[in-house]
Order: structure tokens, then C-alpha cells, then sequence
């Protein structure tokens, strides 16, 4: 209860309400990625009779050397840094604005919902044409002539753009979510203690959401560390004009699916996952300096 | 601030709780609201606050019409009754957080902020959260919280109910003190009437969506325009008794054709002697005592007589002689219609 | 597996990549191996698209779940042979019976001197060419490179354009270089990517490019798309798109194909596409009934069916010269170039970390593409790269 | 001044509202195109002819009615076992006491982070161990838990009430009634986000159906669309057609679902 | 069912807030826990409840040892001071969740939500949802559905704060009723010292971690054993005076060495009479008039006099004749030690 401690029962207990999805995640997600560590760090493997050569840091070591995996390294960083923030606060602000509408609520819900139900070929389409160079809606409101995706230097940012616009009604559905758990008394009182809207927003409705924006951050920092789908589409099976798009996940997926380099390809797993961890450790850590408030009972 | 309502109407769904309202409040006077649980008391001070916007009517702050303004413009201060501290602040911080909207500098509002939760005497919670408070805390918290800001219209929704008795006759008296002190408009909702004798300068009785009555505490309790207030105004509660049942043991005269109107007729515990005073009497009453009850200081007598049973606070506590008659004194008692009214009043009218 | 019994047919398995009307056109070739006998029987399926049918071949042999026989490109066998799971053909398939195959087909399937793949969809790269735009131009379709790179060169000061490629020239590329008498990687595994003669082949593509005179497709992903807006004399495309094409272009198009260009006096045109590959885990008895269903495969009707419905290369001379499909050529005469190419059709040498050189080989083209950089330096990458490769797979 | 701002949020929704409509119009434009028109370049013209019959022909390309079928029901299971084994696991960590929660939580956490083409193979390879390929069970068992569902539902109980809880408790709730008959109704918005999410999600899913079954009998929807792709181009008129009519299933969910994802109760008329 | 305390510490991060307590409440026995807000009375509760675990110490119902018995178990009800309710449950649904929980079937289980909603006021509410509610309703429905599981043990946290007077008194007489009815053991949080008083068998008084005092109301008030007991029962508060300033005014004996030892002297304000009765005086003190207060039928009079303003409740209201001296009875009147400890209680030891 309030000041309860654990005990043996009570852990026996909750390993029960636990029990199903550990072992689900246990067998479908903690073996393979056993296994994947231990592949990381097999020479001269053979994938398909499971000899191993032997032990040591050659993947990691190759991954060391190789100017694509350090592109890739860079263009996921620049990706991740370039989507998260503005997914978050856009996410945000659309849910604010959805959230206070008087009418026709639910038809805009509906419309910035599409794109997830939307597929992905039809979006990237779209997004070809918009990015066209000459035919391009981009192009012709802009009055520039840049060939966004066949351009290293804009192909990124045009990924960055797709990337931001597509996840959004995802995002907005879970702010949706949890504005609708904030209690509105806490809205009046601010309001009665003279906070504007802006002062409403930042010194209420954020610290209140918190839960909700940790959540939206964290699965934004590993959906976007490991974005894939959307590279493969929008550039037609490439990774963009001269690598410009080369992400960590996209690495990975050339090097095992196309390259048959298996271990390799399980290094690059290992060094995705220490990186997701750190950054969403950090965010983690930023948060939880911030809602601390819960009290330790519950957090 | 002048408040005026007029005509104002609320309607929830199916419910209309304010019905056509009419009152004004003047620039710094202190309003007690009374009235029974669900009577809409709280209804009204969201109105005033902005909170709420009337069915019908229009409410204006000295003279403008506020109706539709937001909230935020309205100059308002209010104690919510369940307080709505932000859970997210810490005591110090809630108490501040009118002036960071105000942006006073850091300092100077956590200056302020001590020293309204000295006020209130919260000052060692200054670092917990809402969470970690007891109810009486987080009620002073709200409190401080709504006094610092120094509003133009100060709305109190039982802002001491929650707190023992000590505590709500000092922070009782330190609101009508910086009430009178800075000359605030103020609406108090309280379900004490002790407060509301002793701190108002005028008492409200809301029920069934309209103004039963406006006036002085004094004026409410000896003068009760209706049966819903004299039953509704005082501890013990007023005796009420079937009009043809007492007739026959009232000997002083009171305007038949009133008696004839009348369907209940009241009497105040107080009203019902045991000795006569050198006040009006209206006739006497056998009696057998059933029960003493003190209270602190105070007594009540449960008492049987062939109009029922009846309270009375005037018979002293009885060590061997036990009373047989109580004499009933014509102020504290009243004639009421069968719709309520008064028709006849022992104070005024004898 | 199970056993053959004399009442149950031997069944075999066959995983493949084809979709929509390809399918079809299988499906029913199967369906009539089925119907000729009853010892046998083909149960295919599709897997998606290569790229998924490739997953899912890798999935398998890493469980040991995999069919009889695969859709797969000759170039994994050499990954397939170090992983232990693919078979040779040739104890079931005697030469004889591929005897009347194009060589093509067959040079490069053998690895080590085992024939492991089967050549089943194929296809060459040709020339598309504007019709009206070449008349317009007075131009004529050119035998040559350099013709055609001189022609881009004409037509430019009108605004057209002269060649669109695919969104990678590497197949071109390699033609080019094939060209030249040393090929990219040659059987013996001497890279040749930067050689002068490479590097000035290179240059024929890179110069076209820089000068505007040719473009790739990019994200179009196809040259096609430029090509139909009629602005572009000539596109370097697969004759596989050809029924595609055919069925997307605009109204007013005319166009027709012709054989790639020549150069330095010699033709060559690689030829892409799938082949079929047997597996270890097959029972003796269904190896059998795969070697069965290849030699059906093989025989004229179906080659000429196969062929005529899918716009693929028919695999035997026999088959070409089959009085049908010469006047299915007639009738589609778009479809000759590919055929007329194969005389000089040459595919790639299948190397362990082929597809590792590949996927090095469409980095330089596309840095000479999109960054423009300078053959040499992206040829020189790609050639201590593919080295590193071939060195660190021998 | 109120309705300048109300007008102007109308305004930056509406144009966010144009883009998000944006591909949506194309597909269904696109579907309706004559046949590989659209190969000429990505643009939204409209069609010459409308063609209806697009959708009947992508119908009847491949086996869709029994991948509608499949789907349903894989998508239907794994949706509700998701949220059960989330709804359970949420509730430990936010209710129960037990030693190791924080490094549980956390390390669960962790694993979102596994990228899913690593998990393709092994777990490939962990149902043919288990004799499941081509059964229901491997398109549905694997999904049956989702660490970013219970991630979703434990930061939304963790804002529940707790005195709500104390009082359930007392009111003779066990754990498992007060979390079914209290907390999972107090928060049917946050639930039904979630679902919305994995019904997507699931219904989407296109890989692991296709490895994991080798025949048209098992396989869903989203496999169906491989038919009008090829090694030379994309039949994109037909394929939309047919994505159409994949995803329209879940715009009726959708809207369907819409008025619960806001709850209609807690939100009822500010109160004092 | 008896409760038994045995020496419960209770620490929360920083705070000691229940020190060592030990007390037991009868089988059948109405106890109101008294205390100034952040007593701790709430904590007491859920330790009760089994919502806290204490620190230190042991519960024991009936004897046995259930400190860490799980609150389902204990067969206990609680009225939270903040109510509670289910949001997403109409009234009546709230009112009938205990007896859900108890597979009582429908029927039966709404037929008996419905009574007590009859009970509490708030059968004209049965399908709104607690938001919909006003703070007095909710609190209702809060009683009501604690009321309803009849619990062996029931634990009340302020259940009438929110409540008009009327209901109020309605209410409390009825869980009177019931109690005496079902004979369940109760305990009762109020900050009103009039309902303690009114329907407690027993009085205890929680402060600074510690049971101050326990006993029956008039014991509380007229025998307070302490000086914080003193102040803190009883309205309007007691008068303090330092000895030294009172001690020349005292004529009559109070033991020396009691008035050697004593810091303060408190005054009830009866205990200060415009006449002498039969009761011993201790002495007369010359005042002047300040103020005079009229609350319903009590008046309180605000006096000044050597030794500071004090108040009165036994001064007539005056109309021309001002009183100036007032007699000092001896009950009433107390000495307390520096400690606060009562040293001498004068209707006890005069
Ligand atoms: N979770 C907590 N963490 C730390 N301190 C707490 C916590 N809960 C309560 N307290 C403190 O414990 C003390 C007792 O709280 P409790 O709620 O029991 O008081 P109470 O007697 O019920 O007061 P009230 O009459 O105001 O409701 C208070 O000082 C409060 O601040
Ligand atoms: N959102 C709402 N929807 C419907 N009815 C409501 C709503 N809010 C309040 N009511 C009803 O309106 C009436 C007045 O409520 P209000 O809260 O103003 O009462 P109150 O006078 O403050 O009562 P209390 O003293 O119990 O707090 C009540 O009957 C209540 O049930
Ligand atoms: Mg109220
Ligand atoms: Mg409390």
C-alpha cells in the first residue's frame, strides 16, 4: 500500500500479473538479441553451418574503419537530433490546438490520423512528387529549382521532413491521450491566478504531461534511431544519392539481407542498441529530474 | 468591485440550478453564501470567476458587462473547494504561482509566498508536495495561494472546512481582517454558520435556485422572510409545529385571520422558557422532560408535550426539580403559510 | 521428407519471386508439368518480391527448412556453396540435356567447376529509342558510344536530352567495360576497375552525365519516366520492362528497341535475372523430379510459352528459332533487340562477396552520378574495395 | 480577440490538415487511374477515365479475401492479447511492490530498443524449433506482448488516483478486480489509443507473415499488395486499389473508435 | 470488533507523525479523533485501514495481529477525506461497488445502493457521474457507499465537513443510529467539536504525534488534563492569562504551591459571570466593556481588563447598564505548568 515494502509474496505476486509478457519478450526479443551479442563478436563465422571461427572485436573493428558505417553513424545522429525535438513539440502543439476546437473535433482527428493508416509506397509517392524537381509542389512554392532527393545536400532534410510529417498523427493520438487525463481544474486555477495561454501551456499543461512526453520522446528516439521503411521507399530501394541518407538501421539491413555479412550486421545491432540506450537513458534521466514530483511511492 | 447578477439563469443538462438570479454585491462588501449541499453555491462562483458562463443573463463587474470575459481579466481570486493545488509544485511554488504569472521577480515572490504560508501556518511544508500534505494543509495552501495575489473579487468556496477549530477562528478572523484591511469584494461559501454571523457583513440563502433571503445575520435568524430560512438559519433547529395543534394554548393575541392563513408555526429553541423574562409571552406549554444534553457550555432539552416533541435551550440543568411547563415567548416564534411564507413574526409583530 | 510411395506422387517445393501476371504464367506451366505424369509434383509458391524471397531463403537455410528448388540469382551460389546447402545439377541434369541452352546461360552458373543454378528468368539490357524524336532529329540509332554520346551532344541545343539511365548505370557500366576486353572482375578474379581502359570507359558514361547530355533516373527509379515525357532521345533499360513499358506509354509515343551500342568495335550486353538453384536437403527422389520439372522447363513449348508471355530471353536456340516465336517477334518487334543481343550476352563472374562488390560498385556509380566525382577516384575506390573483398572471401 | 485565435487555429489546421489529405487523395486518385499511367512520374492529375474496375481486378489478383480473413483474425488476437499481457505488466509496476521493479522496468525498456530486422532470423529459426511455421500460432504468439504498450499504460496509470485505489481496496477489490473493473474503465482513452496503435500495427505487419508461412493459406493482407510490385516496376493503380481497400477497414475502426479515445465522462463540465 | 494500538510509531521521510501511540477502542465504540489538521488523524486512519504499515508497533483486532494484514481483509469502510469516488461509475454504481465486490447480485445490490441513497439525499442524482456532483454530494455518496458494506469496523475521515448544518445533523444522528444499530466500532475524524461531543462515546485528542487526552466529551472540556486540551476544545477559546498578572486578583484558596508552580491560568468563558451563582468565585475582576456579539441565540462579549482582553459568553447583551467588574468562577478556571501540564482544575479541586 502507501508505504509498503516489497517482499517474497508480494514478488511472487507481481511476477505473476509480469509472467506473460516476459516470456513472450524473453523468447522473442531477450534470446535474439542474446544471440546477436554473441554473433557481434564471432571471426570467421559461417552463418548458415554455425561455425565459428573464433572469438574477438573484428566486426567491431571493421565497423571502426568503415567510412559508410561512420556516415551512417553521422546521418543517424543529425537524423535523430533533427526529428525528435520538432516531432515532439509539433505533436504537442497539434494536440493543443485539436484539443481546444469547438467543432469539427473529430473530422481533424480523423485527417492528421491518415497518414498512419495511409501506406507507406502512396506516401513516399506523394513525397516524390513534392520533392520533385521539376514537377514538384515544393519547387514551385518555394520558386527554387533544388532536386531535394537526388541533391546530398537536401536529401536528409527532405528525409527529416517525412519523417517528422508521418509520425505525427501517431504522436498527436497519444497527447491526445493524455490531455484528456489532465484535469481541467488545474486549466481554471491557473487561469484564475492570471497565467495567459502561454503561461497556461509551460507552467502547467507540460509539467502535467509529463508522463505522456516521456513516453512520446523515448519511443520517438528509438522509432527514429531505427528508421528504415521510409529511406527504402522514398528512395526507391537506395539510401539515397550517394549515401546521403545512410542511416545505422539501413546499414544493417544492407549488410545482412544484401551483403550476407552476418556478424557485421550483428555488430552494427550492438553498437544501435548501446547508442538508443544511452541517448533514451539520458532523456530518461532529464525527465526524471523533472517528475519527481510523483513522490517516491509510485515512478 | 461591484458584482451585480441579473436575471442570470444556469442550466446544467437536465437541471436548471440557478433560476432568474438577481443580486448585487457591493465594492467591498463581505457576502456569506448559505445554503443547502447541491443549492449551487459553488455553481455561482464559477460563474463570477469566468468558469461558467450563464444560461441567460448578464453579470456585470461595477457596471461592465462580464459575462463572456475571460476568466484571466476578471481581477479573481478563489479557494476551489477541493482545492486544486498543482501537483506538480511544491508548497512554496503554489503558493508563488499567481505571481510568476504576474512575473514579480523570483525573490520578492518567494518572499511573499513565506510570508502568506506563515499566515496560514504551512510554513514548515514549504518543500513538500500537494501529495504529501494532509487536507487541512493543502486547504491553507489553497488559501495562501488565492490571498496573495490580492484580487479584486475574492471568492471563498468553504475555505475552512477542513481545519479544527483553533485554526478556523484565527484564519477566520485574519480573512476579514485583510478583508477589511484591503476592502475586497468577498463571497464566502461556508456551512458554518458561525462564520457566517460572525464575518459577514451580509448572509445569502441560496436554495432551490433563487435568493431566499439577503441580510444581516442578526435579521436572518430573528426575521426569517420564509420557513426554509428559519428552519435553515440556527442549531437547534427551529421547533415546528401544526398550526391547529398549538392553538389552544396560545393565550395572547395574535391577528386571527394570520392564524387562520397559517399552516405551521415555528418556535425558536431559545423561545421556550423556563422562567418569564420580562418579555412578551404567548402561553404555556406541560411538558415532560425527556433528555438534557450539555455541550460544552452549552445545553439543550429534549422535551414531550402534547404538540410534539420540542427542543428547548433555556431549561437549566436539573438536579432534582424537573420542569412541567415552559413558557413560550412571542420572539422566537413565527407563523408560516403553507407556501412557506411568513405571515406573522413574535419579534417584529408583537 | 516423405517417401515416394508408388500411389503418392513425389512432391517437390519451389519458392519463387514472381508476382502478378508472371505468376500466372508459371503457375499454369507448372500445373501442366503436373498434368503430364503422375509420378510428380511441383507445389510453388511466392515469396514477395527477390529481395523478400531472398530473406526468406536465408531464414531457411539458417533453420534447415528449405524447399527443393529456389528462384535465386546465380551470383549467391558461391554464399550458398560455403553455406552447405545448395546441390550441383550436373548428377541430375546430363550435359546433354542443357546442350541446346545459349552458353550464356550456362558460362557463369558453373562455380568451381559444378553447375549449380539454372538459368530460368532472363533478360538483356537494350536501347529504347524515340521514334518521332529521332526523325524529328534526323538522327539514327547509333552503333556506337560515341555515336550515341555525339548525338547528345546535337540534340542538346534543342533541349533534348540525349539518353536516360536507370537509377544506377552500373549495368552499363559494365557493359562498357566488358567492351574493352577485360572485364570488371575477370574469371580469375583480377579487378580491373581502375585501368586506363576501364577508367576511359568510365569516362563515356561520367562525360554524357556531367555534360548534361545524359541523365539517371534517381528516385524515379526508372529512366522510363523520363524517357515518356518525350524529351529524351534514347533510354538503357532491361528488356524485362518492355511489356511495362509498352502498356504505360503515352499515347502519341512511338518508340522502338535496339541492341546497346558497341564499343571499341565490340559488342556486349550483360544479361540479368534469376536462375534456379537445387537444394541438399533435398531427397534423391526429389531431386530427380527437380531435374524432371528443368528439363520440362527446358523443352520447347514451355520456352516459347515462358518466353512470349513474360518477355523474357527464351533459354534455348531451339526455342528461338521455333516458327511461334518468331512470329511472336514479329508481331512484338520490340522484343528482337533482346534477342539479338544474346550472341553477345555475358554475365558476371559468381564470386564468394559478390553481392558485396555489387552494392560497391552502385556506391561509385552513384558518387559519379550524384556527386560527380571523378572516375578515377571512384574507380580507384571501387577497385581497392572489391580487391579487399575478393582477398578477404578467398 | 477570442475568435481571431479560434479562426487562426482553424487556419494552421486546416493547412496541416491539406497535407495529411494529401497522399490519401493521390491513392485514391491513383486507384482509380487507367492502367500504369502513374509510371510516367508521381503527379496528381486526374484520370483521363475513371476506372472502376481497378478495385475488382486488384481483388482478384490474389487470395485477398482469405488474407482479409487471416488478418482479422491474427490482428483481432494479437491486438486483445497485447493489451492483456500490457494491461497485467502495468499494473505491477505501478501498483505492486516487488523487489527489482526499477531494473525490470528498465531493463524492458531497453529492449524497445532491439531493432526488429535483428529479431527476424532468430525468431524464425525459434518456430521452426517449435514446428510452428505456417500455424496461426507463430503469426500470433510472438505479438502477444508489446513493451511499448505497457510502457503507454503504466505512464498513464501512474497519473490514476491512488486514493481511488485505497478505496477499491477496501471496498473488498482484490488487485485484479480493482484493475479490471476500475482502472482499466478510468482509462478507456489511453487503452484505446494503444489499440488503435496495434491494430495498425498488426494489420500492417508485412515481414513476419511472409516468413513465416509459405503458402497463401496463412498469409494477410499487407503480402497480398507484393503482387503488383516486380523487379521491373510497380502496377501503382492496382496497387492502390488495393491498398484502398486493405486500409479501409481501419478508417471504419478509426471512426469507430474516435469517441472513446476521449473519455467522455471525466471531462464532463468544469467543477468547483 | 476492538482495536487495540500498541506502542505505533508512524514516520514518514523527515516527520514523526504518530510517536509511540497506544490506546484501544472498544467492540461497539463511537470514538471521534480530535486533533489540529496535520495531527495526523488521517494517517491514524490508514493505518487502520492497512493503507499505512506502521513504523514501529503493532495492531491488533480482536487480539490479533493484522499489521500486515492486506486491507481486504479487514472488513473495514472508510469515508476518505477527499471522497474517493469512481469517475468513470454513475452514483449508483458507486454506492453499489462494495456489495459488487461481494457477488451480491444485481437486483438486491441496486435495490440496497438505492435505500442508502435515500439515506444520504442523493437519490435524485443515481446516474450522474461524481464530476457532475457538488462537493456536499459527492461526500454523500462517499458515506453512502462506505455506509453500505457495513463494515465490522468504520473508519470516518471528516464525512460531514461538506454538508450544510440541517443535513449535517441529519446525517450525524443517523450514523448514530446506525451505529448503535449494527453495534460496529467506529471511528470518527471532525474538526467539529459540537458533532464529537454530540454522538462520541469518546473523545481523543491527537496531537504532536501523541494521544493528548481521552474521555468523554464534558470530561475533555471540563477536566482538560492538559493546557493544549484546554485551548483546543471548546468555542470561543479559553482565556490564558500568566499567572503572575492574574494572582492579585485571586482571593479565594487555591493551594500555594499549585500557584507556585503554575505558568498560566486559563479562563473558560462562563466561567466569567456578570452574577454570582451558588457556584464557589475565586475572585472579581474590574473590566471595561469592548464589544459584544450577537451569534443566533449565543453572545459573546470581548472585555478588557488589567490583565488583558478577555471573553465572556455570560455578560447579558447590555442595553443602558454596562457592566464593570465580573466574577471569576472556580469551575472553569485552570492552572497550568510551564509544560502545560494541569496543575489544578477548579470544579474538580476547589
Ligand atoms: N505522504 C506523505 N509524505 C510525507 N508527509 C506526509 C505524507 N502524508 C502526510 N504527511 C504529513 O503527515 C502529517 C499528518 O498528516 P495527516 O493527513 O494524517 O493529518 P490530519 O490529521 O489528517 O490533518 P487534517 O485534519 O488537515 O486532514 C502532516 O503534517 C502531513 O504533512
Ligand atoms: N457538471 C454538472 N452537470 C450536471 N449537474 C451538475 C454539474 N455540476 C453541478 N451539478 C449540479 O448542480 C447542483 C449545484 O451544484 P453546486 O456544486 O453548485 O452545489 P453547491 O451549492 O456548491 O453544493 P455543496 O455545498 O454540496 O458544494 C447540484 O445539484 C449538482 O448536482
Ligand atoms: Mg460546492
Ligand atoms: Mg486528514
Amino acid at each position: 500500500m502507501l508505504n509498503a515494502k516489497p517482499t517474497l509474496k508480494s514478488t511472487l505476486i507481481a511476477l505473476l500479473y509480469l509472467a506473460p509478457l516476459l516470456l513472450i519478450v524473453g523468447v522473442f526479443t531477450l534470446w535474439p538479441l542474446i544471440t546477436t551479442f554473441l554473433m557481434s563478436g564471432y571471426t570467421h563465422y559461417n552463418y548458415f553451418t554455425n561455425h565459428v571461427g573464433g572469438l574477438g572485436m573484428v566486426n567491431f573493428q571493421f565497423l571502426w574503419h568503415d567510412p559508410d558505417f561512420h556516415l551512417a553513424l553521422r546521418n543517424t545522429l543529425f537524423f535523430v537530433i533533427g526529428v525528435v525535438p520538432a516531432t515532439v513539440f509539433l505533436a504537442l502543439g497539434a494536440a493543443l490546438l485539436l484539443n481546444r476546437l469547438p467543432q469539427l473535433a473529430t473530422f481533424f482527428r480523423t485527417v492528421y490520423f491518415l497518414p498512419f493508416v495511409t501506406s507507406t509506397v502512396a506516401i513516399s509517392l506523394v513525397w516524390n512528387w513534392l520533392f520533385h524537381r521539376d514537377n514538384g509542389l515544393l519547387n514551385a512554392l518555394l520558386r527554387t529549382h533544388v532536386d531535394w532527393l537526388n541533391d546530398p545536400h537536401y536529401a536528409l532534410g527532405a528525409l527529416i521532413i517525412v519523417c517528422i510529417w508521418q509520425n505525427l498523427g501517431f504522436n498527436i493520438i497519444l497527447f491526445l491521450a493524455g490531455l484528456n487525463h489532465l484535469d481541467p481544474r488545474y486549466q481554471a486555477a491557473a487561469n484564475l491566478d492570471g497565467a495567459s495561454t502561454w503561461q497556461r501551456l509551460t507552467n502547467v499543461t507540460w509539467p502535467l504531461l509529463t508522463p505522456m512526453t516521456v513516453l512520446i520522446t523515448v519511443n520517438a528516439i528509438i522509432t527514429n534511431f531505427k528508421v528504415f521503411n521510409q529511406i527504402y521507399a522514398l528512395f526507391h530501394g537506395t539510401a539515397g544519392p550517394a549515401n546521403a541518407d545512410i542511416t545505422l538501421m539501413y546499414y544493417l539491413y544492407q549488410k545482412f539481407y544484401v551483403e550476407n555479412q552476418y556478424p557485421v550486421a550483428a555488430a552494427c545491432g550492438v553498437v544501435l542498441f548501446g547508442l538508443i540506450l544511452l541517448i533514451t537513458g539520458l532523456a530518461a534521466l532529464y525527465f526524471h529530474r523533472h517528475a519527481w514530483w510523483r513522490g517516491g511511492q509510485r515512478g | 468591485m461591484q458584482v451585480q447578477f441579473t436575471d442570470i439563469t444556469l442550466r446544467y443538462a437536465q437541471q436548471t440550478v440557478l433560476d432568474r438570479l438577481n443580486f448585487t454585491v457591493q465594492d467591498g462588501e463581505l457576502v456569506a453564501l448559505l445554503g443547502p449541499s447541491g443549492s449551487g453555491k459553488t455553481t455561482l462562483l464559477n460563474l463570477l470567476a469566468g468558469l461558467l458562463t450563464p444560461s441567460a443573463g448578464h453579470l456585470l463587474f461595477n457596471g461592465t458587462d462580464v459575462t463572456h470575459q475571460d476568466p484571466r481579466h476578471r481581477h479573481v481570486g478563489m479557494v476551489f473547494q477541493d482545492y486544486a493545488l498543482y501537483p506538480h509544485l511544491s508548497v512554496l511554488d503554489n503558493i508563488a504561482f499567481p505571481l510568476k504569472m504576474a512575473h514579480v521577480n523570483r525573490a520578492t515572490r518567494y518572499a511573499q509566498a513565506q510570508k502568506y504560508a506563515q499566515l496560514v501556518h504551512v510554513d514548515d511544508q514549504l518543500t513538500k508536495f500537494p501529495r504529501a500534505l494532509s487536507g487541512g494543509q493543502q486547504q491553507r495552501v489553497a488559501l495562501a495561494r488565492t490571498l496573495i495575489k490580492q484580487p479584486a473579487l475574492l471568492l471563498l468556496d468553504e475555505p475552512l472546512s477542513n481545519l479544527d477549530a483553533a485554526l478556523r477562528l484565527e484564519l477566520r478572523d485574519e480573512i476579514r481582517r485583510i478583508q477589511r484591511l484591503t476592502g475586497v469584494t468577498t463571497l464566502l461559501v461556508t456551512h458554518d454558520q458561525d462564520d457566517a454571523l460572525r464575518i459577514a457583513d451580509r448572509i445569502i440563502v441560496l436554495a432551490n435556485g433563487r435568493i431566499q433571503q439577503s441580510g444581516t445575520g442578526a435579521a436572518l435568524y430573528r426575521h426569517p422572510q420564509n420557513q426554509f430560512v428559519a428552519q435553515f438559519i440556527g442549531t437547534p433547529p427551529i421547533n415546528l409545529i401544526d398550526v391547529a395543534a398549538i392553538r389552544p394554548f396560545i393565550h395572547a393575541e395574535i391577528p386571527p385571520e394570520r392564524l387562520q392563513q397559517a399552516a405551521t408555526f415555528g418556535i425558536r429553541s431559545e423561545a421556550l422558557t423556563f422562567t418569564t423574562t420580562n418579555q412578551p409571552i404567548l402561553g404555556q406549554l406541560p411538558i415532560t422532560l425527556e433528555r438534557q444534553l450539555q455541550i460544552g457550555r452549552d445545553q439543550q432539552t429534549l422535551v414531550h408535550s402534547p404538540i410534539g416533541r420540542l427542543i428547548s435551550s433555556q431549561v437549566p440543568l436539573t438536579g432534582t426539580q424537573s420542569p412541567t411547563t415552559l413558557f413560550l415567548q412571542a420572539a422566537g416564534s413565527f407563523l408560516f403559510a403553507a407556501d412557506g411564507r411568513c405571515l406573522w413574526d413574535g419579534d417584529a409583530d408583537a | 521428407q516423405s517417401h515416394a510411395t508408388t500411389t503418392k506422387p513425389v512432391t517437390i517445393t519451389f519458392w519463387h519471386g514472381m508476382t502478378d501476371q508472371h505468376q500466372v504464367t508459371l503457375n499454369h506451366l507448372i500445373s501442366q508439368f503436373n498434368h503430364s505424369q503422375t509420378r510428380y509434383k511441383v507445389v510453388a509458391s511466392g515469396q514477395g518480391n527477390f529481395a523478400n524471397l531472398q530473406q526468406k531463403i536465408t531464414a531457411a537455410a539458417k533453420s534447415q527448412t528449405l524447399p527443393t528448388i529456389a528462384q535465386t540469382a546465380y551470383t549467391n551460389v558461391p554464399t550458398y556453396v560455403q553455406g552447405g546447402f545448395v546441390t550441383p545439377l550436373t548428377p541430375y541434369l546430363k550435359t546433354s540435356d542443357l546442350k541446346d541452352v545459349y552458353p550464356v546461360f550456362l558460362d557463369s552458373a558453373s562455380y568451381r567447376g559444378k553447375t549449380y543454378a539454372f538459368p530460368f528468368s532472363k533478360s538483356a539490357r537494350v536501347l529504347f529509342y524515340n521514334r518521332k524524336l529521332l526523325a524529328q532529329t534526323g538522327l539514327r540509332i547509333p552503333k556506337t558510344w560515341s555515336e550515341l554520346a555525339q548525338d547528345g551532344e546535337k540534340v542538346q541545343v534543342q533541349g533534348l536530352t540525349g539518353v536516360a539511365f536507370d537509377q544506377s548505370f552500373m549495368s552499363e557500366l559494365d557493359d562498357l567495360i566488358q567492351q574493352t576486353g577485360t572485364p570488371l572482375v575477370s574469371d580469375k578474379l583480377k579487378v580491373n576497375a581502375n585501368s586506363q581502359s576501364a577508367l576511359r570507359a568510365t569516362h563515356v558514361i561520367t562525360d554524357m552525365l556531367n555534360a548534361k547530355t545524359a541523365t539517371t533516373a534517381g528516385t524515379d527509379g526508372y529512366g522510363s519516366t523520363q524517357f515518356f515525357a518525350g524529351k529524351t532521345l534514347f533510354y538503357c533499360g532491361s528488356s524485362a520492362a518492355i511489356p511495362i513499358v509498352q502498356a504505360s506509354a503515352p499515347k502519341g509515343l512511338k518508340w522502338g528497341t535496339a541492341p546497346l551500342p558497341s564499343y571499341r568495335g565490340r559488342h556486349a550486353t550483360s544479361i540479368a535475372g534469376n536462375d534456379l538453384v537445387l537444394f541438399k536437403s533435398a531427397s534423391t527422389a526429389q531431386r530427380k523430379v527437380a531435374a524432371a520439372f528443368m528439363k520440362f522447363m527446358l523443352a520447347k513449348p514451355q520456352t516459347t510459352y515462358w518466353a512470349q508471355k513474360t518477355g523474357y530471353l527464351p533459354l534455348t536456340k531451339a526455342a528461338q528459332k521455333d516458327a511461334n516465336y518468331q512470329h511472336y517477334l514479329a508481331q512484338h518487334p520490340t522484343a528482337k533487340a533482346a534477342n539479338q543481343s544474346l550472341p553477345f550476352g555475358f554475365q558476371d563472374v559468381a564470386f564468394l562477396g559478390y553481392p558485396q562488390y555489387l552494392v560497391a560498385l552502385s556506391q561509385a556509380t552513384d558518387k559519379m552520378a550524384s556527386q560527380h566525382q571523378s572516375p578515377k577516384k571512384a574507380m580507384g575506390t571501387l577497385q581497392t574495395q572489391t580487391e579487399k573483398i575478393i582477398q578477404q572471401n578467398r | 480577440m477570442k475568435s481571431v485565435k479560434l479562426s487562426l487555429t482553424y487556419l494552421v489546421l486546416t493547412l496541416g490538415a491539406l497535407t495529411m489529405l494529401l497522399p490519401f487523395v493521390w491513392m485514391l486518385v491513383t486507384s482509380l487511374q487507367p492502367a500504369a499511367t502513374t509510371f510516367t512520374g508521381p503527379q496528381l492529375r486526374l484520370p483521363p477515365a475513371w476506372q472502376w474496375l481497378n478495385y475488382p481486378r486488384a481483388w482478384h489478383a490474389a487470395p485477398f479475401a482469405r488474407y482479409c480473413l487471416n488478418s482479422l483474425v491474427v490482428t483481432l488476437t494479437t491486438t486483445v492479447g497485447q493489451l492483456v499481457t500490457s494491461i497485467l505488466a502495468a499494473f505491477a509496476f505501478t501498483h505492486l511492490r516487488f523487489y527489482g521493479r526499477r531494473i525490470l522496468f528498465n531493463g524492458l525498456i531497453a529492449l524497445m530498443m532491439v531493432p526488429g530486422e535483428l529479431l527476424l532470423i532468430p525468431n524464425f529459426i525459434t518456430m521452426t524449433r517449435l514446428h510452428w511455421v505456417d500455424t496461426y500460432a507463430a503469426l500470433i504468439i510472438p505479438w502477444l506482448a508489446s513493451i511499448f504498450a505497457m510502457f503507454t499504460l503504466r505512464q498513464a496509470f501512474n497519473t490514476a488516483s491512488a486514493t481511488t485505489y485505497y478505496a477499491a481496496r477496501l471496498d473488498g477489490a482484490s488487485n485484479w478486480q480493482y484493475l479490471w473493473q476500475i482502472l482499466v474503465p478510468a482509462n478507456r482513452p489511453t487503452i484505446t489509443a494503444v489499440a488503435v496503435l496495434q491494430i495498425i500495427g498488426s494489420w500492417n505487419a508485412f515481414m513476419w507473415p511472409l516468413i513465416i508461412t509459405n503458402f497463401p493459406r496463412l498469409r494477410t493482407l499487407p503480402v497480398g499488395l507484393v503482387t503488383f510490385t516486380s523487379e521491373t516496376g510497380t502496377d501503382y493503380p492496382l496497387l492502390m486499389a488495393a491498398t484502398v481497400f486493405v486500409i479501409f477497414p481501419l478508417l471504419i475502426l478509426y471512426l469507430f473508435l474516435q469517441k472513446y479515445l476521449i473519455a467522455g465522462i471525466t471531462r464532463a463540465n468544469l467543477k468547483g
